[in-house]
Order: structure tokens, then C-alpha cells, then sequence
């Protein structure tokens, strides 16, 4: 039977199950194969809390979505068209967020009274009757597995772990996947187990032909191959893009880098990854805790390294006191926050942009910092880049705001030319200079020289006291302090003129309102916005990479627009800072709830702004 | 000089102690204990041969922290507690430096406690002294962790009620490689300890204790006064067996897993091994100051090789260039699952 | 002969000598003499940085200014009218401020060769014609000292150390002084060692008697008594005050007081006067460091008693994760900041009031904490109770921001009547209720009850994960995060409507300028507005005592005035806090020099100001 | 029970173990040595008879700090590494109260470390239980202060640099009284343990060896196997001559200040003695597991009385009642140098 082949332009697909049943992993296949496809791809996976739940339970979901088309999109997409639910839990905790119509794809084997029990179904949605609004598909996923691996010699237990590869292989079916690289993937990844990899590779294809037999799918699907710039691609996540931009920031420096870091999700991913490149000079130092993790990597600045922090928003709390101190001898250090929710130890897996003023003010005294933050996964490759420039030019510590959106969420991402990155210039102080002075500025950056221990007759003494402008002594003398408090302030301040000037995306430039957001929120207001102007409305869009300086022309670009909407996802912190800087009533929108906006909330508030015109 | 410092430049002219001398006029209470060991450091740093600019100090906060100022090499006088920290960082970036930790009891054993205790397992290369005065000098004479219990001082008017660490022990128990213990009023004795650690390649614990005038004056009166002090102060020598006395008429003598005191002739007479692998008896030795000031050990109480982090980490780091080649960053973005769009 | 007695209505006298010259005692022997007779009084300390610098250089300088009129004062003043010097270091150190025509005491016995050299005198200003610009009393004092005690069998040092009672004596003379009291205070102090304390008195009369006989003094001073309130006073620093203002909240809330500190310039003496009150159920705990401090404070509120920590900036910053944890377990908690010169170590024996910010934003994730500053030495006792009633009654971490100038500085305090302080109501939840929940909030207050172990039933866990509404128990739920980051911020900017309105002296009511101001620039600010008004100019004066949530009626306040000026020692943190919220463009007016406002400077700002209107 | 719980109220209902169970789902991976421990904890606390309201259970940041959402009592989960601070401010504001601490190897040894130390040196009235499975379980997988050296995790793929902390030796060179070590598998040897803790006035450190089967499965197989076990476990009860092995054919003999295994028949099997004020023993003892894993002893190594902190607290404070009377408001405004104005 030949079955009927539709062209779709977007598909988005949950795939959800128990934290046991390889959810990531079945999604990171599926996403490698669309990739090589050529479509566009944004992902979100969705780890359950940090400890694994008893399997079976509402806790224990684990859910990967993917959003891909035949044109570039943004996000992972608000809603999924398809549902993959490998148990009880994971339809009962998803099913609300499928549209009606939708298809919903179920592992029934898993539906016993026990597992049904486990999350309260008093009976089986399947037949109860509670599911008609979806396309059901109520497939034995797991025996139909078993079956197809009879003829191995399997513990039950492992044919029924293959059933991952059951549904990938169906999937795949359905939307016409190439499916090779997921077969030398299974090869490579099971090389040390020839039955199971010979059985996975089995259950994937038997999902396959199970997809093109069934009368259960009539129709498969294709999506086109997105037009996207010629060049090579990869996938990337926020933390490897974020890890791999930091190695990068050392070889264009040649700069040693260390990293201080104690671990702490969703940040972790960063030190695992940076643990790996010795072979680039890279230390990486696990310490005791936050706060030796940061001094390690200051001291590892003061010997002419690029020092190097890793953390989240409790562990930036911790590094407060050195991080003034850092300030304070004016040294090159970066400080990366993968924000999550907060306060405290909050919700630790979900996202959140809630630790802006902390990095702004979150220390005694008065201690300027830079902040740079990237705008999608990819993009954290160019922002640690360029907050290490920002480091290194200016001898200051910088801050570099991503969050768990960003940290775990996926895009491919075109390699760019190493040559085509910036190069960051040491420029240690010479040796055997007359009477040096540290605390000398560079007028034009009001930057100090680095003068490295090694380095003959530049010996000298830095500290966290005040210190004399130019000779760097100890100084109580009231006018100096005022001096240097001025300096350190304006040294930061100058940088707005030493970064792009903020861009501005309006087609016409004729549009009133202005939608500013910062971080991790870019695809969301991008895909929002977007729909507007589909819909042949008129708005301008910029975001905030440098939150500190704000780039010279921000105030310029507030004041051409009748209405500036700042979308975050706190109580209002970068709206904050306009409204103290430019005086301009920014109309904010938030929403705290660990998740990412979805482009359609943020297209409604801009529509109900934009119509209170 | 031992291979501690084979990897830091030696240089070229003999330097003097003048030499490690800064301009910044030197700011303690007159009669601080802390001058005489400034006056010892400077008289012994030219003893190691190396670069003054390869050598740094670097300090906490309080009294002994000012220590860096008036050291003529470089010096990072950081924050309260963190100095093991920031040094464990340029000791392992920077193998070819000498790096000094200054810091106080309170410095190290309060606020800086855990720094510390962790650089001790780790072994980072970084010789640490430990300026003990029992009391918080800087912020004007609160008890410290070192501090005898019952002590009177502002913060505890009807007296402390915090047991005491013995920083030996402490150090010891947090599988410290190299512990020592001299004093502040012995030149002679403190250098001999000072070249003893500089010889150890990784971390050494050296505790001075160190007479605060002010706030706790006569705090080591026992080991100073000339009546007392050979009674009372218990040199350890290595390999030597360990007999003390005015006329040197007092030996340990093992009982059970501690110490009595008999005389030289007895049988028993412990030989210090302060290169036993097994640290149990440096401990049992830092235990002997009980009651207080009965007897005191000064010395070396244990010195054992141990590869040190720096070594360690700088060795993975070579190993992994020769294994997978030094990095490129062009190999490094197309390595893995990429694709290529016309 | 008989001497000729002027009438002064103020007078401004500094105190300066060695650290080791005894001047601190000095000017508080002669403040108490000064109180005693009826004057107002402000006085000012100024310590060497904190370690003992040797004896008779520079940064060995220690001095303490006074001053007392017949009227009511509000700052130590701005420039001596008679500096006491006791050695060349004094004099060089302080005559900058002493204005033309000024009396400078001077100790010549201490101008030998070798002091001279010391700091840098090339030969001695007594006669090189430097000082004729003032009126030079050059004074053997040491020897006159050592003559008045050669009777007394004192080795020459002791009797040389009583040279300062002998200027005590001397100034007591000079300006009428009653002396009893410092007899009785000497009497008292050497007790034990009866020959010192004779001999000090003895120095003490001599001096006075000098006074009467020399040609020196042609004229003594006479400064009325001041017209005060009745009732009883006693001079108190800002530090006793607050101390005892806790003390006060303690008795006043039938809680125990547990403090939980790590020493620290200027917040240690906090630590040192409550460490004192065990008697008033008062447990002081020295930490091992500013997180183990705060940490057992959290501990001791969870089990009933009133949590309380100490500390300065640097302190606060290492606090910061703790104090998370307290916003989100909602319980009471103090945090003395007695804020100090920064950023980091900065110069720790000098004020500012730059750590506002921290207080505001320096945590992860949205934590709000509320923010109440004294505004002279004796309203830090009245500010420590407001901050202990908010604390309590909406279950919440409150900041107590102090500074290095009012924990330091003293004035005359009218004692209060026990029952006319306000009573803190503890409110514990009563024991055995039906299905207890933990989160369930007051409807009026949203504070939550006040659940302590050893109360039957009412076991419940509370943490830094989020919490579901109500129950309290852990909730990954997108919504109830939203919901609580809400409430948490509600329950603390609900507070604005529960303290006083801000209050504006504006006598006439028709000025057009406002001065804003917050913390220890009272005195000075106030001063200024009065010399304003002296001069006939029409300037408005209100001060900010609660920093967050700001009272109620802020805004109206700040629209009623074209301009309003905001003075701060700090880059204009106030001001960025009103911009944000309120959209006015206020006038900041910034010094960091670590030493308060002059009142002089700050009129001159008014003025301008009021003149660019 | 002992005096310990003196001031704690007794149950007047006799408690059973599910009355320290709570309605919230047990959040652990399945097979974790946790779900062991919280078991032998739950039937353990009826035993001290006291009230399930006068029970606290404070935590730090970890898989094992879950362990307070499981036990019906009053309960802190608190911040990564602070339990031991918090514990402490609570235990001396009510000494009413039996105050438990739980604790993993990365919470209590790393972050955490300086309040652990503090906590046992001054004798804070607590019970910390240390769950040590020698990994960072809960951030999944990286290694601890007690993994061993060269250990591959995910931050270390060439191996773990760190020399591990051994916690006992840490404990009683950190002035700990009373310090043990107990297993996960072994409900009654952890429960005795328990019990012996609970009779201690101050704090007590219980280093559980705890499995993670996720991230480091097996970390205690020679302990738990059957074929060895009993051939390594050192079991130590206080005055009993230390003797061990499947046929109880192997002693502990003193060599120097350290051990031998020897025979039970052989002259010098040593007699264990936790009360002895000397922790030089103890010590000894804890590093009898070199190298690993040859012979461990549990139990308990040292237990000796001395004043609980918060004893010495509220007995100043009760004191100075009784020297000053109680505390009068007025009575301090008007104390000193005062004057009316009329
Ligand atoms: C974060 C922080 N907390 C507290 C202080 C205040 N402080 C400075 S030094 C010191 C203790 C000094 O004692 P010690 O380390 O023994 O040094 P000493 O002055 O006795 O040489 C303290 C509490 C500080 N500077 N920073
Ligand atoms: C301030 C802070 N830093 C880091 C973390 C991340 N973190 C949570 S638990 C943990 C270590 C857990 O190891 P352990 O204490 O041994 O407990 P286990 O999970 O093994 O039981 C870390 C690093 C955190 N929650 N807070
Ligand atoms: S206070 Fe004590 S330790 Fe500090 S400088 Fe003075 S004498 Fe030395
Ligand atoms: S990760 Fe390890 S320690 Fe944590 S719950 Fe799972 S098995 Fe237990
Ligand atoms: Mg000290
Ligand atoms: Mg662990």
C-alpha cells in the first residue's frame, strides 16, 4: 500500500517520558538527523528536578521538544503539533500543552493500573474517552520492541530499554529523516557492546518499517530543507557554545585560561566541558567552593593568566567579596552566571533573568562591573569573546549573564573563520621600567598596566585598600579616594564607546513601539514580533547585549519611540535600569515562572500596547 | 637549593636581605612580634637564590596581612581568609614562582579555615606562615580560634567559651605534608623551619607564634622567659631522639600512643621521624602542649614527598598536548556532527 | 590678676595628638564636662587607619572634634576655631582646617629635631613664621606636666602620660567648664592604681590653675547653656545607641536577642556592648566568619528568638546567600551594616554610604528585603527598634544601615520613657491547629505564621527550594513560582503604608527646591538648610529613614518641588533608586571622601542650585 | 538515656517509627544507600523517647539534605554547606531542642567545611550525620574531598588531582569529642552508633559510608561483599581488645604509634579506648585504612566528655542573672554619666 505523502513548512515534537526511557537522548538523534536534513532547528529540552523521581512518577518526566522548518525560526515553538508519551506521567504532564487536533503518539504497554495509579488516573485515558480532541495513536511500543528483538540474546530488560529507538525509528519514518548517522552513532556508542548496539540499530529500524506497514499512519510528512546561509553547520547548546567562546577568547589572546569553579546546575556543563581542552593550555581548578573557585582564578590573573569563574546566582552571591576585590586591583577576571530561578536555591533546573542587579550591584562600595549577555546558544560562543576583550583591554572583572534557557537549548550554528575573530592583546607591562606605577592609566582606556610576577623591576603591591592614583600606595587622603572611586566608575563608563552601538530592527522605520528585551529572551520576542509584522503590523526590536555600559546611543534609540515594551522574565530589573538612567516610563511585561516566554503572549501584549496607541 | 624550586630562574647577582626591603614605612605597634620575623624572611630570602620578581607574597587581612608591603617582591595583600585561595590559583598557573602565604589566626583559622585545610590535602606549592598571636590583632583584641578558653577580651567580658584548635593538629589531621611550628623571638630556629618548608615542594604549614603587644602581651611568655623556656621548649629535630632541658636532662618517652616525659637513659626515647609516612605521631607529638605550655615542640614535625597540584595539573596539561596534540580552535569547531549548506 | 570673660554662642575645638596621647579620652572627658553644663554638643572622632602607626608620624594621628553651643546643633562642625596639637604630626595633620585667626595650641616639648624630621618639617613652624596667620599658644605642656608631678613617685613616662589631662585642665579653664565629674571619672578609672590617679587629677588642676595664672590667656569663654527639652539626657554614640536599641526591641518583643557576628571596623563595638547584656537574655555567638554568623542568627530566629547579625559592606557581601535563604524561609532576621569606605577593604576606618544598592539588589533571583537607616547617632536606638518590628511582624530579613560617621560620632540623647516605645508583637502560631500550613499568609500583612520547634503538631520543613502557596511544600509548579515571586515582593512593598509618611519641613510651604536626604548627612544637610534660611533663601528639607519600600506618600512629596537635590557620600545611590521609581530627574550632589558632608559645602550646592531655578 | 537529652521533653506517648514519616514522596534514586539510612534514622528516633516537636532535623544542599522533607519533625533544608552554622545558632538559643544535622561528603567537606570544624571544636550540641558516598551526587557526578585520587568524573577525565580528606582524622584533629563511622548496610551497627551519638553532650560527627549507585556504584563493595568483608571491617568497641576477621582471627598489635594486624593470641592486641582524653589513638586508628580499603574500622573512635557550647552559654547568661538580675530597660538608659535639663 502506498501511503500519501504532505508537505508541512514547521513541525514541533515533544518527545516525553520517564527520566529513564532516554528522552534527551532520542531527541538529540532525532535533532542530529533534521539537522543534516538541512531544516532549521531550535530545541528545549526539560530536565525533571535535579535527583532522579521513582520512575513512573509526575517528578520523573523528562521531555525533550523540537521545533523544525523549512525557513530559519527562533524558538523551540510554544506548543508541540505532535506528543510522544512513553508513559502515564509524561501524557499527563504534557497533554495539557498539545493544541487541540494534535497528534499524540502512546507507548500503551506502560499503561498499567500501577502506572495509571501513579499519578491518579483513576483509569486509562486511552479509553476513557478523555483524549477525542487528539489524533490517538495507541501503539504497544515497548512489546512491539521486544518482539522485534527476539532473536537476540537480550535480558528483557535491555530489549525493553531499546523501545527509545522503537519510537525514534517511527519518527523518523513519519517525516522522512535520513537515517544513517543515526545508525553510525548507535555503532560508535555501543562499539563495546555488539548486542545491544546490533539490537538498538534493530528496534530503530523496526520503528521504521512498523511506520510505513501500519494502517495506524496514513500519511507521512516532509518539511523542505530551510534556505540557510551556505557554510558548515553544527548544533551547539548555550554551555559548549559558552565553553568552546572561552577557549577561543584564549587562543585569540594567547592567554593561558584557568578556570576556578565549583559545581552548581545549570552551570556544571561549562567546567565538565572546559575540563576537557588541557591540550589548549586550559586549567581548569575544582575548588572547595564558590569563593576559592573565584580567588583561585584572580590569582591565576595577577600571574598573567585569563582568569575564569563558573557559576549560577547563588554562587555569584558568594563571590560578591572578591569580585569588589577584583575591582579593586583592576584585574582582568570573567564571571559567568548561567541564571536560574531564584531566590535562593529556587526552582535549580529552571531558567530565570532575575540576577541582573545583582551583577550590577551586588557588591560593597561603589564597584562598577561590566556585563555582557549573549542571546541565543550559539551567540555565547561571540559573547564570551567579547567579554573577555572587555576584560583584558580594560583590566576589569566582566560578568557574562546566560541562563538555562540558553545554557541547555540547542541551534545549529554556522562556524565561523578563526581568523575572522577578534584579537584580544595582552599587552603586559615591559620589564625594567624607571619608577613604575601601577596604578598609571592609560588615558585613553583609563586602563592600569598588567605587570606580571616574572617580570624584573616591576615588583610591586596590589590590595583591596584604596590605593594612590598612579603609584598604587596605600592612601587614606580624602581627595584621592573620591579620584579613584571616579576613575574606576568612569573606566567602565567609557567602554559604551568601545562596543557596537545598539542596532535596531525596523523594516520601515516608521513603527512606535519598540520592543527591548535582553539574554536568552531574543527568539521569543524575534518570533513575536515577527508575527506582528506578518499581520501587517508595525514594530521596531532591539536587544541589549551590553547591559553594562549600555551601548552610547541607547538613550537616543529610547526616545524615538512612543513606547518602549522590556519583556523579562523577573519583576522588571533591566527596566529598572533604563527608567533610572533615561527617565523613560518603559511599559514592562514579566512573568517569573522558570520557563521561556512563548512568542504568542509576548504578540498579544505587544498588540494590546501597541493598540492603547 | 632541593629541586622545590628547581623551576623558578635563579639569579644573577647575590641579593641581601636590603634588597627585599621596600620604601613603605613599616606599620606595627612598636615592640611587635611581627617585626623580628619581617627582619628574619628578609635575612632569609636571599638564602634560596632565586629572582626577587619570581617570588610573591601574598596576604589575608589583619596585622601579619600588612606583611606584603614591606616585602620587595610582588604582593597581593588580598581579602579576610582567601590568600591560600588566590595563591593556590597562581601557584598552579605559575610553577616557576615562589609563592609565600602570610596570614594570621585568625585569617586562616576562622575566616580562612577551609583555604586552608584544603590547600593541605591538595599540596599546592605555597608556603604558608601562619603569623599565631591568639587574638584578632587588626580589629582591636577579640579572641581568636587559637585563643585559650576563658578568655577575657572585649567580645567575651566574662571570658571565651570556644575550645581552642591546635593548628598543628589541625593541620596534620587535614593530611598536611609539611607542618611545622617555630617562634618569633628565635631568628635562628625560624629560618632553619623557613628552609626546611622552602625545600618541601608543595604546601608547608609553618605556625609562628608571634607576641601581639597590644592585645595579647606575654602570650608565649613560657618559651621566652630564660628560666622556663628549656624546660618548656621541646626542639624536634629528624632522626634525632628527642631530649630537651636546660641541661638537657628531659627525654619523651613513648607510653601507649603519647608521651611521658623520663630521661635521656631510659629506655624508649622517642626518635623523631618526621618522614613517617603515617602521621600519627607528629600528631600524637602536637597533643604533648597539654596542659598549656607543660611542653612545647617547636620544629618540623612532619615532612613527607608528595607530588604537589601544580605538578600534577601541569602534567595533564603536557600530557594531553602530546596525546591529542596542542589545541587548534579550527579543528576544535568542526570536530563531531556538522553539515555543510550550498 | 583678674581676666576678662567673653561670651561665645558656639564653639569648635579639635583635639589632636599621637594615638598614644590619650586624645579620644581627652575629648570625651571634656564632652561630658560640656553635657553636664547644659551646651548642645556633636562631636566627632577621627581614628588613625586601624593598626598603631609609630608613634608621633602622620597616620599616627588621632583626633577628636567637638562641638558645643548655646543653642541647638546639628554636626561636629565644619573647621575648628581652636585646634589642641599635641606634636609637629598633629599640627601638620590638622592645621589645614583651622581657619585664619584660629587659637592653635601647641605642645612644644614634642617639636624636637628628630618629630620634626619625622613629617617632614624642616625646621619648626612655632617660629619659622608658618603659623602667624593664627593665634599660636605655644606651651611647654609635657614639662609643665612633669614639673606639676614631681612630688608624686611616678616613673617620668607616667607623668609625662598625664600631659593630656593637664590640656583637659587647661581647656576646661579656658571655656568654664565644671570639673567635678572628670575628678570623679579619674578617681574612678585609677582606682586601683591610686598614685596614677592621683597624679592625673593632680595634672588635671594644674592645667586649670596654668590657665588662671598665665599671661598667655587674656580671656577665657563663657557659652551658655543651650535651651534643650527638659528631662534627663546622657551623650551616646551611634554604635551604644543602636545596641541598646536592640536590646530594647528584645525586651520590647518578649523575644530573646541571638547575635551572631564576626568582627569588623565599624560594627565591631556593636558586637562588644551586647556581648555585655547575657543578663537581659542576650546571646551574643563569634562566628568564624560573616556566614557561619548569619547563619546561626537564621538558625536562632527558626527557633523563636529575635536573629540578629553585625558587620560592615565587605561583610554583607559574604552574607548575601544567607540572607536569600531568609527571604525565602520568611522569617525575622536583622542585618546591622555599619557601612564604611569601599569597594572591597576600600579604607575601613572611614564612613560612606555607598552599600545601599547591595542592600537593594545584592542577592540572586528576586529577594526583596526591607531597609531602614538612622539619621544620627541616638535615632540609630529608635531605628534598630522599627527595623525589629517590621522584621517581626511580616517575618522578614531587615537592613539596618548605619555608618562608620554615626557609629562613631555621639551627641546628647534625651532618654525616652520605657512604655512610650512601641511593643512588638512575636505572635507565635498557636499549638495542635487542624492541618497546619506553614505558608499561609496574614491577608492584611501576607506575612506567613511563625511556626517554632517545640510546638505541638505544627512539624513542618521549611527551605531554599520554592514553595508551594499555603502548604509550603516544594513546587516546581511554573505558576505558583510566579505566584509567590509576587507575594514576596507585595508582602514587603506593602510595608510602605504600615510606617510614618515621609515628613518635609517646609516652613513656609512655598519653597521651590526640596533637599533629600538619607543615613548620617542629616546633621550636615540640616545645617546647611539653616543657613539657607538664615539668609532668607526658602529651601524644603525631608529625610529618608525607610530606603525600601519608600513611604507611601514619596512621590506626592517629590512632585510638589521643581527641584530636588540629593546629597550623598556615594555616586548617587539614592538617586538612581528615586529615578527608577519615580521619573524625576533629581539633582545629585556626590563626595566620596570618606568623611561626612561639610554644612558649608552644601549650602553652597542649595544655593546654586536655587539660583539656576 | 543519658543526661544528654536532659533538657529535651519526653514523649508522653511512646513514639513508633512511622510516626517519623511524612506524607511526602521519598525523592531518591531507586537502590540508594539513602533510603537505608532514612529507614535505620526513622526506627532509631522513638528510642530517645523525647518529643517528635522538641526534634530538629537541619540540612545543607545535597541528594542526602533531601533527608528532612522525610522525617515528621520540625525541619531546615538550608543552603549548600551551612548547616552546621545554622545548627549551631539554633541549638544554643534552645537547648530544649535535639538538633540533627544531615549532611553529604561535598556539603559538609568542601563548601562547608570551616563550619564543620568550628561546630566540632567548640562542642555544639548537634548530631551530624555525614553522608559519605565520596561523590557530588545531587549536581551529578563530579568528584568530592573523599573520592579517591585519579578518580575519572566528569569534571576530572584525567583523573582527580585532589589528595582525599580522610573525615575522621579531619574530626579529631579539628578537637571533634566524639567521632564515628558506620555503613548503610548495616541497619544495626548504624543504629548503635545512633544511640552512642545521641548520648554525647555536644556535637558528634557520624561518617556514614553511603552508596551512590549512580554516580559512584560500588564505592564500598569490600565492605560489603560477603567473601571480604568481614576480613576488612575493623569493628572498634570501646574497652574490647580490637579483633576481627570471618573467624575473628586477626588483632590490632601496636607498632611505633601505629598498627600491625597480628593474632588475637599475640602479645600487645591493643584495647580500644574512645574515652581517652588523648585523641592521639583515635587518630592512629583512622588511618589504619592504608592503603585503601585493607582494613576500616568503624565505630566509634573517640567519645570523651567536655562542656557543650551551648551549656557554657546559658550558663553565663544564667549567671549574669544572677550577678546583675535581670536585665531593666530603665534602668540601663540611665545608667552611667546622665543629666537633667529642666
Ligand atoms: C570579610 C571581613 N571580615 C572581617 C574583617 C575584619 N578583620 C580584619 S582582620 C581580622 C582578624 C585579624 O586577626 P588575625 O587574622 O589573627 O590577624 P592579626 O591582626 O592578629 O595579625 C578581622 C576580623 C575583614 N577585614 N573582612
Ligand atoms: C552555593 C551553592 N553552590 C553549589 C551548589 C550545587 N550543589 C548542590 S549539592 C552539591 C554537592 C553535593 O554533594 P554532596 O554534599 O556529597 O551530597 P550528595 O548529593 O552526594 O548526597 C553541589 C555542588 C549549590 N546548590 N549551592
Ligand atoms: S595590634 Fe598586636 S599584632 Fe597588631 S601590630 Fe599591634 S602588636 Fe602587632
Ligand atoms: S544520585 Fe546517588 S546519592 Fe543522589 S539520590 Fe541518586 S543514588 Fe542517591
Ligand atoms: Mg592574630
Ligand atoms: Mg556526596
Amino acid at each position: 500500500m502506498t501511503k500519501q505523502v504532505q508537505q508541512l513548512d514547521r513541525v514541533i515534537i515533544r518527545f516525553a517520558g520517564d527520566s529513564g526511557d532516554g528522552m534527551q537522548l532520542t531527541g538529540d538523534r532525532f535533532t542530529a538527523e533534521t539537522a543534516e536534513f538541512g531544516n532549521d532547528i531550535s530545541t528545549l529540552p526539560n530536565y525533571p528536578a535535579e535527583i532522579r523521581a521513582p520512575a513512573g512518577t509526575l517528578p520523573g518526566v523528562s521531555s525533550f521538544q523540537l521545533h523544525f522548518a523549512d525557513h530559519d525560526i527562533l524558538t523551540p515553538g510554544d506548543s508541540p503539533n505532535v506528543l510522544v508519551a512513553m508513559n502515564p506521567a509524561a501524557l499527563k504532564a504534557n497533554i495539557g500543552d498539545l493544541p487541540k487536533g494534535g497528534d499524540v503518539i502512546i507507548n500503551t504497554d506502560e499503561f498499567s493500573k500501577r502506572n495509571l495509579a501513579k499519578v491518579g488516573y483513576p483509569a486509562s485515558p486511552v479509553d476513557d474517552g478523555s483524549l477525542t480532541d487528539y489524533r490517538v495513536h495507541a501503539l504497544p511500543l515497548t512489546s512491539m520492541t521486544v518482539k522485534a528483538l527476539e532473536d537476540f540474546d537480550l535480558s528483557k530488560k535491555d530489549a525493553e530499554r531499546a523501545k527509545n529507538m522503537f519510537a525514534l525509528g517511527l519518527l523518523s519514518w513519519l517525516y522522512h529523516r535520513p537515517v544513517e548517522s543515526t545508525i553510525s552513532f548507535l555503532e560508535k556508542k555501543f562499539a563495546r557492546k555488539p548486542e545491544i548496539m546490533k539490537a538498538n540499530i534493530a528496534a530503530f529500524q523496526a520503528g521504521w518499517s512498523f511506520g510505513e506497514t501500519t494502517e495506524d499512519f496514513a500519511t507521512s510528512y516532509e518539511v523542505k530543507p530551510a534556505t540557510l546561509e551556505p557554510g558548515l553547520y553544527r548544533q551547539i547548546t548555550g554551555n559548549t557554545a559558552l565553553a568552546w567562546g572561552l577557549v577561543a577568547a584564549g587562543d585569540r589572546s594567547g592567554l593561558d585560561l584557568f578556570l576556578g569553579s565549583y559545581p552548581i546546575t545549570p552551570a556544571s556543563d561549562i567546567l565538565h566541558e572546559l575540563s576537557k581542552f588541557k591540550n589548549f593550555g586550559v586549567r581548569t581548578f575544582q575548588a572547595e567552593d564558590e569563593i576559592a573557585a573565584i580567588g583561585a582564578a584572580l590569582g591565576a590573573s595577577f600571574g598573567g593568566a585569563l582568569g575564569l569563574t563558573t557559576t549560577s546566582g547563588p554562587g555569584v552571591a558568594l563571590k560578591a567579596e572578591t569580585i569588589g576585590l577584583a575591582v579593586a586591583v583592576e584585574l582582568p577576571l570573567l564571571i559567568v552566571n548561567v541564571q536560574r530561578s531564584g531566590p535562593s536555591t529556587g526552582l535549580p533546573t529552571k531558567t530565570e533573568q532575575a540576577d541582573l542587579l545583582q551583577a550590577m550591584f551586588g557588591r560593597n562600595g561603589e564597584s562598577p562591573v561590566p556585563i555582557v549577555a549573549p542571546l541565543s546558544p550559539a551567540d555565547c560562543f561571540y559573547a564570551a569573546i567579547e567579554a573577555a576583550r572587555i576584560a583584558v583591554k580594560y583590566r576589569t572583572p566582566v560578568f557574562i549573564l546566560s541562563d538555562g534557557y540558553l545554557a541547555n537549548g540547542s541551534e545549529p550554528w554556522k562556524l565561523p573563520e578563526v581568523a575572522d575573530l577578534p584579537v584580544i592583546e595582552a599587552d603586559f607591562a615591559e620589564p625594567l621600567q624607571e619608577d613604575f606605577q601601577p596604578f598609571k592609566r592609560d588615558p585613553e582606556t583609563l586602563a592600569r598596566p598588567w605587570a606580571v610576577p616574572g617580570t624584573a623591576g616591576l615588583e610591586h603591591r596590589i590590595g583591596g585598600l584604596e590605593k594612590a592614583d598612579g603609584s598604587g600606595n596605600i592612601s587614606y587622603d580624602p581627595a584621592n579616594h573620591d579620584l579613584m572611586t571616579r576613575l574606576r566608575q568612569a573606566k567602565v563608563d567609557g567602554i559604551a564607546n568601545d562596543v557596537e552601538p545598539l542596532r535596531v530592527d525596523d523594516p520601515d522605520g516608521d513603527a512606535r513601539v519598540l520592543v527591548l528585551g535582553w539574554g536568552g529572551t531574543y527568539g521569543a520576542i524575534s518570533a513575536a514580533v515577527r508575527r506582528i509584522r506578518k499581520s501587517g503590523g508595525k514594530v521596531a526590536q532591539a536587544h541589549v547585549r551590553h547591559l553594562n555600559p549600555f551601548p552610547a546611543n541607547m538613550g537616543e534609540v529610547l526616545k524615538k519611540y512612543d513606547k518602549v515594551i522590556v519583556p523579562e522574565i523577573n519583576l522588571g530589573q533591566l527596566a529598572t535600569l533604563l527608567r533610572a538612567k533615561y527617565l523613560i516610563d518603559v511599559v514592562s511585561y514579566n512573568r517569573v515562572r522558570g520557563l521561556p516566554f512563548k512568542a504568542e503572549e509576548l504578540s498579544d501584549v505587544i498588540r494590546d500596547v501597541m493598540s492603547s496607541e | 637549593m632541593s629541586d622545590a624550586l628547581a623551576l623558578v630562574p635563579k639569579s644573577e647577582i647575590p641579593l641581601k636581605a636590603k634588597d627585599f626591603k621596600t620604601d613603605q614605612e613599616v606599620r606595627w605597634c612598636p615592640g611587635c612580634g611581627d617585626y623580628a620575623i619581617l627582619a628574619a624572611v628578609q635575612g632569609f630570602m636571599p638564602e634560596l637564590g632565586i629572582r626577587r620578581e619570581n617570588t610573591v607574597f601574598i596576604s589575608g587581612i589583619g596585622c601579619s596581612s600588612r606583611f606584603p608591603y614591606y616585602m620587595n617582591t610582588y604582593g597581593f595583600h588580598s581579602i579576610h581568609g582567601r590568600a591560600p585561595a588566590i595563591a593556590t590559583g597562581l601557584a598552579s598557573a605559575r610553577p616557576d614562582l615562589s609563592v609565600w602565604v602570610v596570614t594570621g589566626d585568625g585569617d586562616s583559622l576562622s575566616i580562612g579555615g577551609n583555604h586552608l585545610i584544603h590547600a593541605l590535602r591538595r599540596n599546592v606549592n605555597i608556603k604558608i606562615l601562619m603569623f599565631n598571636n591568639r587574638i584578632y590583632g587588626l580589629t582591636k583584641g577579640q579572641y581568636s580560634p587559637t585563643s585559650e578558653m576563658g578568655k577575657v577580651t572585649k567580645s567575651s567580658p566574662m571570658g571565651s567559651l570556644d575550645h581552642p584548635f591546635n593548628p598543628i593538629s589541625l593541620a596534620v589531621g587535614a593530611e598536611g605534608a609539611f607542618v611545622a611550628r617555630t617562634i618569633d623571638s628565635d631568628r635562628q630556629h625560624l629560618q632553619s623551619v623557613l628552609r626546611q618548608a622552602a625545600e618541601h615542594k608543595g604546601a608547608a604549614l609553618v605556625e609562628i607564634y608571634q607576641n601581639c603587644n597590644i592585645f595579647n602581651d606575654g602570650a608565649y611568655e613560657p618559651l621566652k622567659d630564660a628560666d622556663q623556656r628549656d624546660d618548656v621548649t621541646v626542639r624536634l629535630e629528624h632522626g634525632q631522639p628527642i631530649v630537651f632541658g636546660k641541661d638537657r636532662d628531659k627525654a619523651l618517652i613513648q607510653e601507649g600512643f603519647g608521651f611521658r616525659v623520663g630521661t635521656p637513659d631510659e629506655a624508649g626515647v622517642v626518635v623523631h621521624d618526621a618522614h613517617n609516612p603515617d602521621p600519627s605521631q607528629a600528631f600524637a607529638l602536637s597533643r604533648l602542649d597539654q596542659p598549656a605550655f607543660t611542653h612545647v615542640p617547636i620544629g618540623v614535625f612532619r615532612s613527607v614527598p608528595r607530588p604537589s597540584y601544580d605538578s600534577l595539573l601541569n602534567e595533564q596539561v603536557e600530557q594531553a598536548k602530546d596525546r591529542q596534540g596542542r589545541g587548534d580552535l579550527t579543528e576544535l569547531l568542526r570536530s563531531g556532527d556538522t553539515w555543510r549548506i550550498d
